[in-house]
């Protein structure tokens, strides 16, 4: 187990080494001046170079690359330019609003997507399948800010339900939540629906049920613990798309979380901040994974590390 | 095959959507009412906002004043392209890889599979933008940064299907036969990948067509003046709550076509099911 | 002697593209208590659906037919659904062919072995894993208050068939079916598995029905015997009967075509052909096209089951 | 000379963990084996599942690199050829495969399945020649050359059989390991391969590796039969010889766990206690004394020789040395 | 006057003078609710440089000088007088009776701390370019040489500042209502650290820094020792992050925020939203306009390319098209004729000379095209930024005109970072940009953007005339009057003649007002008068 652990973090560096590298190169390709930006279009151009040099963006590129990684080492993701103040503690203060719009997110997903994969299941190649079918890939079609900005008209603004966008309490992360969970849920109900078949199938729902067991405890004792094995691996993988998906959901409702910040960043090239918010998320993702993986072991004894 | 539509209709829809799809791309200029580039004076109300659908433009017009049913059309062109060309450029490394990966093994495994789970951590729509950011914007990067970013899912599953076929006793038979390790792989694992790969491809055309909408939303998409359906929906979606037709026509569009795409990748996934068909 | 079960004229159909096709057709035999029944045929004659049929775990393309199946004093083919559920577990209790992938991977021994008893006798808590444990001892499983809190994957496949005999016995049930026990079994292990079987029915007078197709195994283990063609039964009778006084010719190719230790012969018997598929029989003797013997006759009508002698029957012209 | 003999052949497979792969253990499959087959001849192997006849089979292919050991085929060790001269050597030594259903390619037709072989050698120039063997094959095999253009799924298990032994065939072996060829067939249709199998020998003179896990399927067809447990041969005699007078008790328990197909006959069963243990950490010594009810210390400790106790008849046990 | 009602649905924007007093007596108390898009950039003045930090900043601090209501008229504010030299080059400045949040006094030395932070270089202030090289002293302290400024003096004990430049500069009052130059602690400034300032204020404004969650909210409460009696009327202004102007415009219609003001868009009400209010005849009425002192134009490249020859220029100024941009714009903007906007109170021509005037005229463009070698045009890219939705839809339009006259252009947007770092090589061909002024007088346009000495950066058009540098350089030490404007209506009207530009438009500020929020007015240099403005009951 132990051991299991120090393998997984020495892979998990490796990865972030090589998203790390990826997106240094990517900034240090992105043509725009940091140090005009910082001082804006009425500055002159000897206030540029001086700020250039104090900022070391007249070094070679390994010798800036070495700085950042030593940087990150400690702790330190840079310098917001438009900002002023450290990555950081940009991505801190902005931290728990995310964490919370992601996990309402998710679990909207599961909310919806779970209990249709079931139902999905059991009607298995039934004429609800298929209108459930049809149901879940046109929430796999929608654009999310579509889907985003007509709640927001209808729901929030029309029927007056919920804030209309901003931050705040739970009431503020229930909409962008729902927005994420109605195109996003759609993959998880039809995973469940296809290894729950798979599972109702096997020799040992057969073996429950010569037992006696009733369908719910048949279901949900038996079957659900051993079909979600594949929905969580998929959850796993969600988490980055989770977290690409939460961009655009907190820029269409206003919320002042992680993901409004990068598209902020990415509309100035502020590019520390760029740089930050995706290894941000990679590290998330990546710590994610790990988590369930771990939560494999307890879900599915098989699994032993 | 028969049988199969029985059991799907569904397939139908999405066959018969994407059809229609290819049918608007390549007929666009021959449908199209206007120019779909050109600004029209008489395309802005007085105030300077855009038409709702009339006689002229049975669409209505867009903020710029231009019509939006000829622009609907020619986005379709921009829009298959985006998601087939990134689709197949995902499609070209994510399988080479993959089978790299799952039949040779060892250290170019270890390595690819690394490879994808970087790929796979990043936030692809931030990366996205990234790479546009630095490469310029236009269509063509656009779906170079699609693509190249995409690759990971289908390497996955390339490689996992590589090595349970590499596993059959019908390969260990050609191999007591004396096959080559060339004739393994194209005429035995080759003509296996295929089914999954042609899934998610189709699968991936509809998705990289959103992502493009996305990635206008955000402003990098395909460049302007061009219409795709994505950055259409990217203007629409600033001024629909007094001009929700910019938003609907090409919403509507971008819907049926990305449902096209998943219809039919769902049904060839049950077409290609061994277990479904025997 | 009473009969515990008997089945009259069973037929189960399947839901195919081609509409219902029956796959076994007027099936009739019965078991007595404390008695054990073999059912022997091919792969697809159906055994299987036969026993399912019994306990009503049909897939859901499938449904009986016609027919009875009295079971003590009910027929089961009437029963409701809830109904059902009472007899399975308690009444009648199932085994299955394929110890590896029927036991639920992700609950411990004990728990599965506990459930029918929750489910039927109300025991929980102390008194139900006190009660596994004793299961486990039942059934020959070393280390028995250990092995109730293992996972299943970490037992050998011949531990497991033993789990699913301790599961099966939970709650004292009347009869027992098993169906093809020992198949995906060593050689020793099977020979361990039967030894308990034997010993455990010995104990409780519980009756038996015990699907294989293995004649060996039937000789050693069955009063009487069932033989399935094609989803009919072709001969059924007294243990002894069938193997000294084989009448069917399919019982005879398929005695003749065993290779025997004891012997050595350069040259088998075998019956030449393959099995009709259920979704084209013959109109007569299922067996016509397979049997050196077959006339006209036999291809345009079914003989039904004939007397060979006391209980004794098979289905053919000869007779 | 004998056509194939193979000597103390091993083959260990890593376990391997973590980020480089690091090799943490090994599966023993097979443990120093030793066999020699001769022409026209039938050798059975049998053994309980896992005990590693597959592994044989394979290695002695090459399907599987072997860890160590030689493998003699007309005299010459094929672990010393080159991939050309191993290719050429692929038509003299075959394989049937248990599963007739994973065994053939479902996108194949038969007749692609009986060409491919010929194509790979570049056995005739022309299409008309490669017809003709095609059909040539399947009425050798007993099936109707007029089936050649159907896809595998459109036969029956014992049919596809027939097919892999076609393939087999197609290439005028002198040797074909048939791994299991039986186990998945109903008895009508097992006696049915089992003759075939036999018919060709006789016309063919092909020698045959009978792996099989059923004792009386391998003492029916082979010549001479070695008892396989754990990865090591425990006992090698010709097939009779170990009927009358099996030696190792592995040998005795397993001939008298067969059932037998008479309600009238007597039995003495000898029920051998637990499971066959992990060829990844085997028992030290004998690894067959934690179940052997002869065991005595020394089995406990020292890995029993492989001794000729009789003529043609050898035997690894300590009660006999 | 009136001007400063909401301006219904008329076209032409007033320009407002006098802040609002509307018969009715202010009303004090009450919170309002503002939307602000993203975070405050800056809260100190020293860095702020930008709209949304403007909004914040002067709140917070006080200048010397400020703007009168809604003109451009300088009055006194910290200073509660001044006086002039007469060779102009001495300015002395009398300090009102003032006190920051934490008690300290209003000193000289309150704003010379200020002035050598500006010029102090660690701090990358936009306002160096604005007292370097014009007060004395100056360049020696930005560049190090020495410990103090020597044109900075105490005098009186403090309550006197006295301000020596090297030159006599028309301007200068008008630098100094920059917010760069505020009040500030000296020691406050001493005792903590530039990041720490920058986020925690401390000033001697109407409204004090209550409370904030970082990128959240941010609570402004009423400074009760406010040295301006009488004013603020407000407790409490809340300002909630939301930087999505659809639901910047939901609250607003909801009642919930009180003005869409500079903090939105930064340029009043976000462009997305500005139709649906005009268009709505209850919302349209709460609309408040001014036309900023700010110009919008399509940038020409005058030394590469084909646009480096005068005529290609001037056929294309034929080419645009400026009602129909006006229109795209929403009628949020006049169009443009010339480079100094109307608004500027000196400096703009009532009527060009002739070949200084353009109209549209697609023929004619193509006929001057096609005299100077271009019959058939030729391809060029038009550059943009993406800080606001209109440039791109302003430079598609010009795309398309331009395509009218057979010049196709291509489009690359880009950040506005990145547009500024292409547009300071001076190799852009074309770009879309707006200058805004500084301060009100023409200097601010013609000498950063035209003369030859601003290249590259600020004259990214890389134009360059003796005659007009000339010009330029003499107006810009003389006496404010009109021998000054005519020196620099002579540049324009050269520069223009000469086509370095297309101005197209002048753009308007507007702000969406609720019925409800009183003594709102528009500054055409400032930011919302948030000190004055007051909630009625309602
Ligand atoms: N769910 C089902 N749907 C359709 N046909 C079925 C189904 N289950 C069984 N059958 C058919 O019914 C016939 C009898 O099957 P059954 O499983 O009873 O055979 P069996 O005698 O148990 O064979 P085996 O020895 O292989 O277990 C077969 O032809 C089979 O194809
Ligand atoms: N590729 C492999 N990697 C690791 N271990 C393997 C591999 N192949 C086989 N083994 C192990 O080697 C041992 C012998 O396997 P093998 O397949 O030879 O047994 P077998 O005697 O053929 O069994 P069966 O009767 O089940 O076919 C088993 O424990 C198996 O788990
Ligand atoms: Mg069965
Ligand atoms: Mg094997």
């Amino acid at each position: 187990m132990i051991s299991y652990i120090i393998r997984r973090l020495g892979g998990s560096v490796i990865v972030l080494f090589g998203i790390a590298l990826i997106t240094f190169i990517l900034a240090y390709a992105v043509p725009s001046d940091p140090a005009r930006m910082i001082l804006g279009q009425h500055a002159t151009l000897q206030q540029v170079d001086a700020l250039r040099k104090q900022m070391g963006l007249d070094e070679p590129f390994i010798q800036q690359f070495g700085n950042y990684l030593m940087n990150i080492i400690h702790g330190n993701l840079g310098f917001s330019f438009l900002q002023n103040l450290p990555v950081a503690t940009l991505i801190g203060q902005r931290l728990p609003a995310t964490f919370q719009l992601a996990l309402v997110a998710w679990l909207m997903e599961l909310i919806i997507g779970l209990p249709i994969g079931v139902f999905m299941a059991l009607k298995d190649r039934k004429m609800t399948d298929h209108v459930f079918n049809l149901v879940s890939l046109i929430g796999i079609s929608l654009p999310t800010f579509f889907v985003g900005l007509e709640l927001m008209y209808w729901v929030a603004y029309r029927a007056n339900l919920f804030p209309v966008g901003g931050t705040g309490g739970l009431s503020f992360v229930i909409l962008p939540g729902l927005t994420y969970g109605i195109t996003g849920a759609a993959y998880y109900s039809r995973l469940l629906k296809s290894s729950m078949v798979d599972v109702l199938n096997s020799d040992y729902i057969r073996t429950a049920r010569a037992k006696g067991a009733a369908p719910l405890r048949v279901i949900m004792g038996h079957a659900f613990r051993n079909a979600i094995i594949p929905v969580i691996t998929y959850g796993a993988t969600d988490i980055g798309a989770l977290f690409g998906g939460i961009v655009v959901i907190e820029d269409v409702f206003g919320y002042s979380g992680i993901g409004q910040m990068a598209v902020q960043a990415i509309n100035n090239l502020d590019t520390p901040i760029i740089m930050g918010t995706v290894l941000f998320a990679a590290v998330f993702v990546v710590a994610f994974n790990f988590i369930v993986d771990l939560l494999y072991g307890l879900i599915d004894p098989r699994i032993t590390y | 095959m028969w049988r199969l539509l029985k059991a799907y209709p569904l397939v139908f829809l999405g066959g018969i959507l994407v059809l229609g799809l290819i049918f608007v791309a390549v007929f666009a200029p021959q449908l199209q009412h206007f120019n779909p580039n050109q600004q029209f004076q008489n395309g802005l109300s007085a105030m300077g906002g855009p038409l709702p659908p009339n006689s002229t433009f049975v669409f209505g017009t867009d903020d710029l004043g231009r019509d939006i049913f000829s622009r609907v059309l020619f986005g379709a062109r921009v829009s298959l392209e985006v998601g087939v060309f990134s689709s197949i450029i995902s499609l070209f490394i994510g399988t080479s890889l993959g089978i790299i990966s799952g039949y040779f093994g060892k250290f170019v495994d270890t390595v690819i599979m690394r490879l994808t789970d970087i790929m796979l951590a990043f936030p692809l729509i931030l990366f996205v933008v990234a790479l546009v950011a630095s490469l310029g914007q236009s269509i063509t990067n656009l779906f170079i940064a699609i693509g190249v970013l995409g690759w990971a899912v289908t390497a996955r599953v390339v490689r996992a299907q590589v090595l349970s076929v590499k596993e059959y006793e019908y390969v260990q038979a050609a191999k007591a036969l004396g096959a080559s390790n060339w004739r393994i792989l194209t005429k035995i694992i080759f003509p296996n990948i295929i089914p999954p790969v042609i899934v998610l491809t189709t699968l991936s055309i509809g998705n990289n067509m959103l992502l493009e909408s996305t990635h206008s939303y955000l402003g990098i998409g395909v460049a302007p003046p061009n219409a795709s359906w994505g950055n259409m929906l990217a203007e629409g979606q600033q001024v629909f709550q007094y001009a929700p037709w910019l938003l609907y026509y090409p919403g509507l569009a971008l819907l049926l076509a990305v449902l096209g795409f998943n219809l039919l990748g769902d049904g060839l996934r049950e077409a290609f099911n061994p277990r479904r068909v025997r | 002697m009473s009969t515990i079960l008997s089945v009259e004229h069973l037929t189960t159909s399947f839901g195919t593209t081609s509409g219902y096709v029956p796959a076994i057709d007027d099936v009739s035999f019965h078991i007595d208590k404390g008695e054990t029944l073999g059912i022997v045929g091919e792969s697809g004659c159906g055994k299987s659906v036969t026993s399912l049929s019994i306990m009503k775990l049909l897939t859901a393309n499938g449904k009986i037919q016609s027919g009875s199946i009295q079971f003590e004093d009910r027929d089961l083919v009437k029963l409701s659904e809830a109904d059902m559920r009472k007899v399975r577990g308690n009444d009648i209790a199932m085994i299955f062919q394929e110890p590896m992938t029927s036991l639920n991977p992700v609950h411990k021994i004990g728990k599965q072995i506990t459930e029918s008893l929750r489910i039927h006798k109300g025991m929980r808590g102390p008194a139900a894993r006190a009660r596994a444990i004793e299961l486990l001892n039942l059934v020959g499983i070393p280390r028995a208050a250990e092995i109730v809190d293992e996972y299943p994957h970490r037992l050998s496949g011949g531990m497991r068939q033993r789990v699913m005999i301790a599961i099966a016995m939970a709650c004292d049930p009347k009869l027992l079916i098993a169906d093809e026990p020992t198949t995906a079994l060593d050689v020793t292990i099977q020979a361990q598995i039967l030894d308990l079987m034997r010993k455990l029915k010995a104990e409780r007078q519980m009756a038996m029905m015990l699907i294989t197709h293995d004649l060996g195994v039937v000789a050693e283990m069955c009063d009487r015997v069932v033989v399935m063609y094609a989803g009919k039964v072709v001969e059924q009778g007294n243990v002894r009967d069938i193997f000294r006084n084989p009448t069917h010719p399919y019982t005879i190719g398929l005695l003749n075509s065993i290779p025997k230790l004891d012997e050595r012969k350069t040259r088998l018997d075998s019956i030449p052909g393959a099995v009709p598929s259920i979704e084209n029989m013959p109109a007569g003797c299922r067996f016509a096209a397979r049997c050196e013997h077959a006339t006209q006759r036999c291809a345009d009508a079914d003989p039904g089951l004939r007397d060979v002698s006391g209980d004794h029957q098979a289905r053919c012209v000869l007779v | 000379m004998p056509l194939l003999v193979v000597r103390d052949l091993k083959k260990h497979f890593p376990i391997k963990r973590g980020l480089i792969q690091r090799t943490v253990g090994h599966v023993r499959a097979v443990d120093g084996v030793s066999l020699s087959v001769d022409t026209g001849e039938t050798f059975g192997l049998v053994g309980e599942s896992g005990c590693g006849k597959s592994t044989t089979g394979r290695s002695i292919l090459r399907l599987i690199e072997p860890t160590a050991g030689e493998i003699l085929f007309e005299g010459r060790d094929i672990r010393k050829m080159g991939s050309a001269e191993m290719r050429r050597m692929r038509r003299k030594m075959q394989i049937v495969f248990q599963d007739p259903y994973a065994s053939l390619n479902p996108r194949y037709t038969v007749r692609q399945v009986l060409e491919e072989p010929m194509l790979i050698h570049n056995l005739f120039s022309t299409a008309a020649e490669r017809k003709k063997r095609a059909s040539q094959l399947m009425e050798i095999v007993g099936l109707s050359p007029s089936r050649l253009d159907r896809y595998p799924h459109e036969f029956s298990g014992g049919q596809r059989q027939r097919i892999g032994i076609a393939r087999a065939l197609a290439v005028d072996p002198k040797l074909i390991i048939a791994d299991e060829p039986v186990s998945a067939l109903d008895v009508s249709v097992q006696s049915q391969v089992l003759n075939l199998l036999d018919d060709l020998q006789k016309e063919l003179g092909l020698a045959y590796v009978f792996i099989a896990h059923d004792l009386s399927v391998v003492k029916h067809i082979s010549d001479r039969i070695g008892v396989m447990y754990l990865g090591r041969m425990v006992e090698l005699s010709p097939a009779d010889a170990l009927y009358s007078e099996p030696l190792h008790p592995y040998s005795q328990a397993l001939l008298s766990a067969v059932p037998v197909p008479d309600p009238e006959a007597k039995r003495d069963r000898i029920i051998l206690q637990g499971d066959l243990p992990s060829p990844s950490k085997p028992p030290t010594g004998c690894p067959f004394h934690p179940r052997c009810k002869d065991a005595k210390d020394i089995c406990k400790t020292v890995v029993p020789t492989w001794e000729e106790i009789r003529p043609d008849h050898f035997v690894a046990c300590h009660l006999y040395s | 006057g009136c001007s400063t009602q909401p301006s219904a649905t008329s076209q032409a924007p007033t320009t407002p003078t006098a802040p609002a007093t509307t018969g009715a007596q202010p009303v004090y108390g009450g919170t309002l609710n503002l939307d602000l898009a993203g975070a405050f950039p800056h809260l100190d003045p020293v860095k702020a440089y930008d709209t949304t930090s403007y909004e914040a900043v002067l709140q917070f601090y006080n200048q010397l000088v400020t703007y009168q209501g809604a003109t451009n008229k300088i009055i006194p504010s910290l200073a509660s007088r001044y006086t002039i030299s007469p060779n102009g080059k001495v300015y002395t400045f009398y300090l009102a009776n003032a006190k920051f949040w934490n008690g300290h006094p209003v000193t000289a030395q309150s704003f010379i701390t200020e002035f050598e932070r500006v010029l102090n270089p660690v701090n990358s202030s936009g306002g160096q370019g604005f007292i370097d090289p014009i007060i004395a002293g100056s360049n020696a302290y930005y560049s190090g040489h020495a410990k103090t400024i020597s044109g900075l003096k105490s005098l009186n004990g403090g309550k006197t500042l006295q301000i020596t430049l090297m030159q006599r500069d028309p301007v200068f009052l008008y630098v100094l209502a920059m917010p760069f130059f505020s009040a500030v602690d000296p020691s406050y400034i001493a005792g903590h650290s530039e990041s720490y300032i920058d986020h925690n204020p401390m000033g001697t404004g109407p409204f004090y820094l209550a409370s904030y969650q970082p990128n959240q909210q941010w609570v402004f409460k009423k400074n009760p020792h406010y040295f301006q009696k009488g004013i603020p009327y407000l407790n409490e202004i809340v300002f909630t992050n939301n930087s999505s102007p659809s639901a910047e415009l939901l609250h607003y219609k909801q009642g919930l925020t009180g003005l869409l003001g500079y903090n939105i868009g930064g340029n009043g009400i976000p462009s997305q939203d500005y139709l649906p209010i005009v268009m709505s005849p209850t919302y349209s009425k709460q609309v408040y306009k001014v036309v900023q002192v700010a110009t919008q134009y399509i940038g020409l490249n005058n030394k590469v390319g084909p646009t480096a020859n005068v005529k290609v220029r001037r056929a294309l100024e034929y080419a645009i098209n400026k009602n129909y941009l006006v229109k795209v714009l929403g009628g949020r903007a006049l169009p443009a004729n010339q480079i100094i906007p109307p608004s500027m109170p000196s400096g703009y021509e009532a009527k060009l000379p002739a070949n200084a005037t353009y109209s549209y005229n697609p023929a004619l463009a193509k006929k001057l095209l096609a005299q100077a070698g271009y019959p058939h045009g030729f391809t060029t890219t038009i550059y943009c930024d993406n800080s606001n939705p209109d440039d791109l839809r302003i430079t598609e339009a010009v795309q398309s005109m331009l395509k009218a006259v057979g010049v196709t252009a291509n489009i690359n947007q880009s950040s506005w970072g990145t547009f500024l770092t292409n547009n300071e090589t001076g190799n852009q061909p074309m770009f879309n940009l707006a200058w805004v002024e500084d301060f009100p007088d023409p200097s601010d346009f013609l000498n950063t953007l035209f003369n030859s000495n601003q290249r590259p950066v600020n004259n990214s058009t890389m134009y360059s005339n003796p005659a007009v540098d000339k010009l330029l350089n003499t107006a810009a030490n003389m006496p404010a009057g009109t021998a000054r404007d005519n020196l620099y209506k002579q540049a324009q009207n050269i520069i223009m003649s000469q086509a370095a530009w297309i101005p197209y438009a002048y753009p308007v500020f507007t702000a969406a007002v609720q019925p409800w929020l009183k003594g709102y007015y528009l500054n055409p240099n400032q930011v919302d008068p948030l000190q004055y403005v007051w909630i009625a009951k309602h």
